[in-house]
């Protein structure tokens, strides 16, 4: 029966059910990646970001949550320009960081 | 789970509720949809415990809800309440016992607010002159009404015809307890048991024999949500907070929800019956729902009171089953029937959820 | 004859100090309430950031105090101020005549099931940060299973930063001991998934940083940005923790086979009650008022009364030694100057 | 520091409601509208805290202040006793003051919301009645409210209660002495006037968008947007 209105999915991140076998191969070629202090330098210094909302740090932040197909329609605006790469204080090579995510998460 | 860690906790909450000459406010909700619940808490108060409790005509409705739901400013809903304490007051009491959590809430706050800007309280007194010339003191004690049944749970429980006890198993009945948001979870000290693990159901269902269950999603709200379920459009939000509530609970297979809010029993019951229509989900036993009970009906349920006359037929979720598990006798043919057997029909039977 | 200095706490902070004064010629008599020395650091396993055995430094200290007088299982029953020092009863009977006393009555650890929403006491699989190191010593916990959790979690700032649990300071030390202890359980068990909620990291110390970012990249625990809100128990008797992953800004929530809560560090009860018997200050803070928070933290603002370690606040185990010594010179200038 | 910030330092429920946040999510944690709706506490508190009068502005113009159920189980958690759910209902007063609701679909909900319970209050002294519960617009709640309210009368009866009735009593009626005073108390505490805004800012609004007041309770009452909810798309 339709009463107007729905039951809803939860908007928590379940963390039981979040797949990391593709992120933690990923880590094994970029252990940086680890290494993010989610301080928001990259997103901050980022020229695509207040266009796309490119952020370095979203993206990782999405790996780690299971959200691989909003990464990588985020990473398709990132132009590589590599400011990231100098601001990160953590030393994060940032640039060669995205393009292995993309070739990671492109195989699939 | 370890038991006596909760005991330890309840041991730091408890409150001095003091035992009789109580003014009794009612709660709009609960007389609309439960109302059997509210004549029985005088029942038992007043002719079974032989208690004062006084009601007035002229009290009215705290304005709690519509605070809630942002209609009324907060000028407006202390200036409702002060009336009240008015007419406490002009009628001798100083003891305030109300029906409702979101009221109790409401008032709690009111008294706290009023302690911490005492110009707010000096603001409203003027107000309510100018308005009703009337004057207050404040109440010496504000209690839930559960407060109540809870203080005299040991004295239902030696008049009980029934305990929570499955008759053809002799286990104790799965009970799951829902409180109020309103009742502690602002003030915990204000509530029996604090707002972590509140006492005042697991009280009276321990004393009544039941077994209490503990569910991951035991503290979260009903889904009432005020305006989220006034406003059509918003219901998704209280049938989808209501419905992670009963898959939290369902492996845990309860036989019934014991709940001291207004709205809850309404949520739980009705969204049960949505659940059922809209997704096919049932939680109960064969079909049929898990029933919701305000703690009074429970209370007349084991003090051998008729089903029907504590209007448990205005329940969606058949009461039945439960009642059978129990061994309370009932008269089906009597279920919907009015004053002197007249003939009121029956309601339709749902598509889904199987009901009696 | 030898000046008599009175330590109150046969803690590290109190042996350290004791040690100190020994060597420059004093006769420091160290009472102590409980039935061992070494205080909290004795029940401790291994200590940030080189992972040195706790009963090392202790068993230094107490080889290094033998010359002392110690009495343990006492107490301060009562002190009478005289015209120069003090006469102080202890429990045990014997009174002391000094003019010199050194506070080194360390810290009280947080009660954690006054965290009520987290379970400890109540949830089987909640346990303390306390409990684990208790188990790395002896290995002796139920709650952890021989092949280990599949996953775990450590709350950070349990009782810490905290006003409604009435201690809004911060600990110090628990960001770190989250961190040393999630890299041990990992050490253990590499298979586990493991889970850190914090709300900052507070990596002040000398090597803290290099800790945490092995914890990240070497260890690969997660860290959630976030505080624990909620911890429920399901029907299998694991945990449920609700916490909001700020980064994202949405509710998060975990399934865990164990959960460490970081209880933090609150000022010993006992302490007051003893700095009550002759009005000693206490700070906002709830810890001991010093002379001066910056250049006289040893020093109370009464005449001969000294301080070493928590007694005034979160220290870790270098600083608390760093201080007992820097008392013990101090007690040494004191003296000198009043004779 | 904003004008819009210093209306709200005035509301009580924000000198109760707002110390300091530090962001630490034990709100949003365990928050039912965080769970179903686009909506985080923890910022919305934050941007109150920055007083910053742009964003407050939009904030009070916003479907998101009016995602909060007041369940206030937030205020059990914060480890700096904010109360966040106070927050919110001092926006939405504020939001409500100045008419900016209109502005959002949630916050248009303010018009059949004023006129059903404040309308029940004053004509009832109830905040929900049953002359004014209407179970078509209730079917959820079900058949046996339906025949419930059938019989409502004799199902009333049926368990004691008084309605309509003299004297104390489940449902009587409320002397028209007392619902006399309520309406006194609306017009000397605001309540009155706050009415007023919202009917006038709403009428204002129906105009605009094309409809009659009875067009636009309807719409207000029933119409939902795609995008509020948590995997709806906008």
């Amino acid at each position: 029966m339709d009463f107007g209105f729905k039951i809803s999915p939860s908007s928590a991140v379940n963390l039981d059910n979040v797949d990391l076998s593709l992120y933690d191969r990923l880590a094994e070629v970029e252990p940086d990646i680890r290494k993010c202090i989610a301080c928001g330098s990259c997103s901050a210094s980022c020229p695509a970001n207040r266009f796309s909302g490119m952020s370095v740090r979203k993206a990782i932040l999405g790996l780690q949550r299971g959200k691989e197909k909003e990464v990588a329609k985020m990473l398709s605006t990132c132009m590589l320009c590599g400011k990231c790469s100098m601001v990160c204080p953590r030393g994060i090579n940032t640039r060669h960081l995205i393009l292995s995510i993309c070739k990671f998460y492109k195989e699939d | 789970m370890i038991y006596q860690g909760k005991q330890k906790i309840w041991a730091d909450y408890q409150k001095e509720i003091p035992d009789d000459h109580w003014y009794y406010v009612r709660s709009c909700i609960r007389q609309n949809f439960f109302p059997g619940a509210e004549k029985m808490f005088l029942e038992i108060c007043r002719n079974v415990l032989k208690k004062d409790f006084h009601e007035n005509e002229n009290h009215t409705t705290c304005g709690g809800i519509a605070y809630h739901c942002d209609t009324i400013p907060q000028e407006t809903v202390m200036t409702i309440v002060a009336r009240q304490f008015a007419l406490m007051t002009e009628a001798g009491y100083e003891n305030y016992v109300c029906s409702c959590i979101t009221s109790f809430g409401n008032y709690i706050e009111i008294l706290e607010t009023w302690n911490e800007f005492p110009e707010l309280e000096t603001k409203i007194r003027e107000m309510l002159w100018k308005a009703c010339r009337r004057e207050f003191n404040k109440p010496k004690y504000v209690a839930h009404a559960s407060d109540l049944i809870y203080k005299y749970r040991n004295l239902i429980a030696e008049r009980a015809k029934f305990r929570l006890v499955n008759k053809h198993t002799g286990e104790p009945l799965k009970v799951v307890e829902h409180i109020g948001c309103h009742y502690s979870k602002m003030f915990p000290s204000k509530g029996v048991g604090g707002a972590e693990y509140p006492y005042v159901l697991c009280g009276m269902i321990e004393s009544w024999g039941g077994n209490v269950i503990d569910y991951p999603e035991r503290r979260h709200c009903c889904g009432y949500g005020f305006r989220q379920y006034h406003v059509k459009a918003n219901r998704g939000y209280s049938i989808s907070n209501t419905h992670k509530k009963f898959e939290s609970m369902e492996p845990y297979h309860p036989d019934m929800i014991i709940t001291n809010c207004p709205g809850c029993p309404y949520f739980m019951d009705r969204w049960q019956y949505a659940i059922a229509e809209m997704e096919g989900k049932t939680y109960g036993e064969n079909g049929y729902g898990i029933p919701v009970f305000t703690y009074e009906e429970v209370a007349g349920l084991v003090l051998g009171y008729d089903p029907w006359d504590l209007g448990l037929q205005l329940h969606q979720v058949a009461v039945e089953p439960l009642l059978d598990k129990i061994g309370i006798e009932y008269d089906p043919a009597r279920k919907y029937e009015g004053v002197n057997h007249k003939d009121l029909q029956r309601p339709e039977l749902p598509g889904v959820l199987r009901c009696c | 004859m030898k000046d008599n200095i009175l330590i109150i706490g046969g803690g590290i902070a109190g042996l350290e100090a004791a040690s100190q004064l020994l060597k420059l010629g004093y006769n420091p008599i160290i009472v102590e309430k409980s039935d061992h020395l070494g205080g909290h650091v004795a029940d401790w396993n291994r200590l940030f950031p080189d992972m040195t055995p706790a009963e090392e430094v202790v068993s230094r200290l107490v080889a290094e105090t033998s010359e002392a007088n110690i009495f343990l299982n006492t107490e301060i029953s009562f002190v009478n101020k005289l015209k120069d020092s003090y006469n102080i009863m202890l429990s045990n009977g014997i009174s002391v005549i000094t003019g010199t006393l050194l506070f080194a009555t360390g810290f009280s650890m947080f009660d954690a099931s006054k965290k009520e929403e987290y379970g400890y006491g109540i949830y089987n699989q909640v346990m303390t940060n306390r409990d684990l190191e208790h188990w790395f010593n002896t290995g002796k916990d139920a709650r952890i299973p021989e092949e280990g959790p599949a996953a775990m979690g450590f709350v950070h700032c349990v009782g810490s930063r905290d006003e409604k649990a009435r201690n809004p300071q911060c600990s110090k030390v628990c960001c770190i001991t989250a961190v040393k202890q999630a890299i041990e359980m990992k050490q253990k068990f590499p298979e586990a998934m493991i889970y850190c909620f914090y709300m900052d990291l507070r990596m002040f110390g000398k090597k803290y940083e290099d800790f945490y970012i092995s914890a990240q990249r070497d260890y690969g625990i997660r860290f959630i940005r976030g505080r624990v809100s909620e911890v429920s128990e399901n029907i299998e008797g694991k945990l449920i923790v609700k916490a909001e992953d700020t980064l994202s800004g949405k509710p998060v929530k975990v399934t865990l086979d164990l959960l460490v809560l970081m209880a933090g560090i609150v000022c010993n009860p006992d302490t007051c009650k003893t700095a009550g018997l002759i009005s000693l200050p206490v700070d906002s803070d709830g810890f001991l008022k010093s002379r001066d928070n910056i250049a006289d933290i040893t020093e109370s603002p009464k005449e001969g009364i000294f301080y070493a370690g928590a007694c005034t606040g979160p220290k870790t185990v270098p600083e608390t030694l760093a201080e007992a010594r820097s008392a013990a010179l101090e007690i040494h200038n004191y003296i000198s100057r009043k004779k | 520091m904003g004008k819009l910030y210093d209306e709200l330092a005035k509301d009580y429920r924000i000198k109760e409601g707002l110390k300091t946040c530090i962001n630490c999510g034990t709100c949003t944690a365990i928050c039912p509208a965080a769970e179903f709706y686009k909506y985080d506490p923890r910022k919305i508190v934050d941007i109150v805290q920055s007083k910053d009068d742009a964003e407050i502005e939009k904030l009070l113009k916003s479907d998101v202040i009016w995602y909060c159920g007041e369940c206030m189980s937030c205020v059990t958690r914060c480890p700096r006793k904010n109360a966040p759910g106070l927050v919110l209902m001092a926006l939405r007063n504020l939001s409500a003051r100045l008419g900016y609701f209109v502005n959002s679909e949630k916050g248009r909900q303010l018009y059949p919301l004023t006129k059903t319970l404040t309308g029940n209050i004053l004509n009832y002294g109830y905040c929900v009645y049953p002359d004014t519960f209407k179970w078509e617009d209730h079917v959820e709640s079900g058949p046996v409210m339906k025949w419930h309210l059938e019989h409502k009368e004799d199902s009333f009866a049926r368990v004691g209660a008084n309605y309509k009735g003299t004297g104390p009593g489940i449902l009587r009626k409320i002397p028209q002495e007392s619902l006399d005073e309520l309406k006194r108390i609306f017009d000397v505490t605001g309540g009155t006037e706050r009415i007023e805004t919202v009917y006038r800012c709403s009428e204002e609004k129906a105009k605009e968008m094309g409809m009659d007041m009875d067009e636009y309770f309807e719409e207000t009452f029933t119409h939902i947007s795609p995008g509020h909810l948590n995997g709806e798309d906008e």
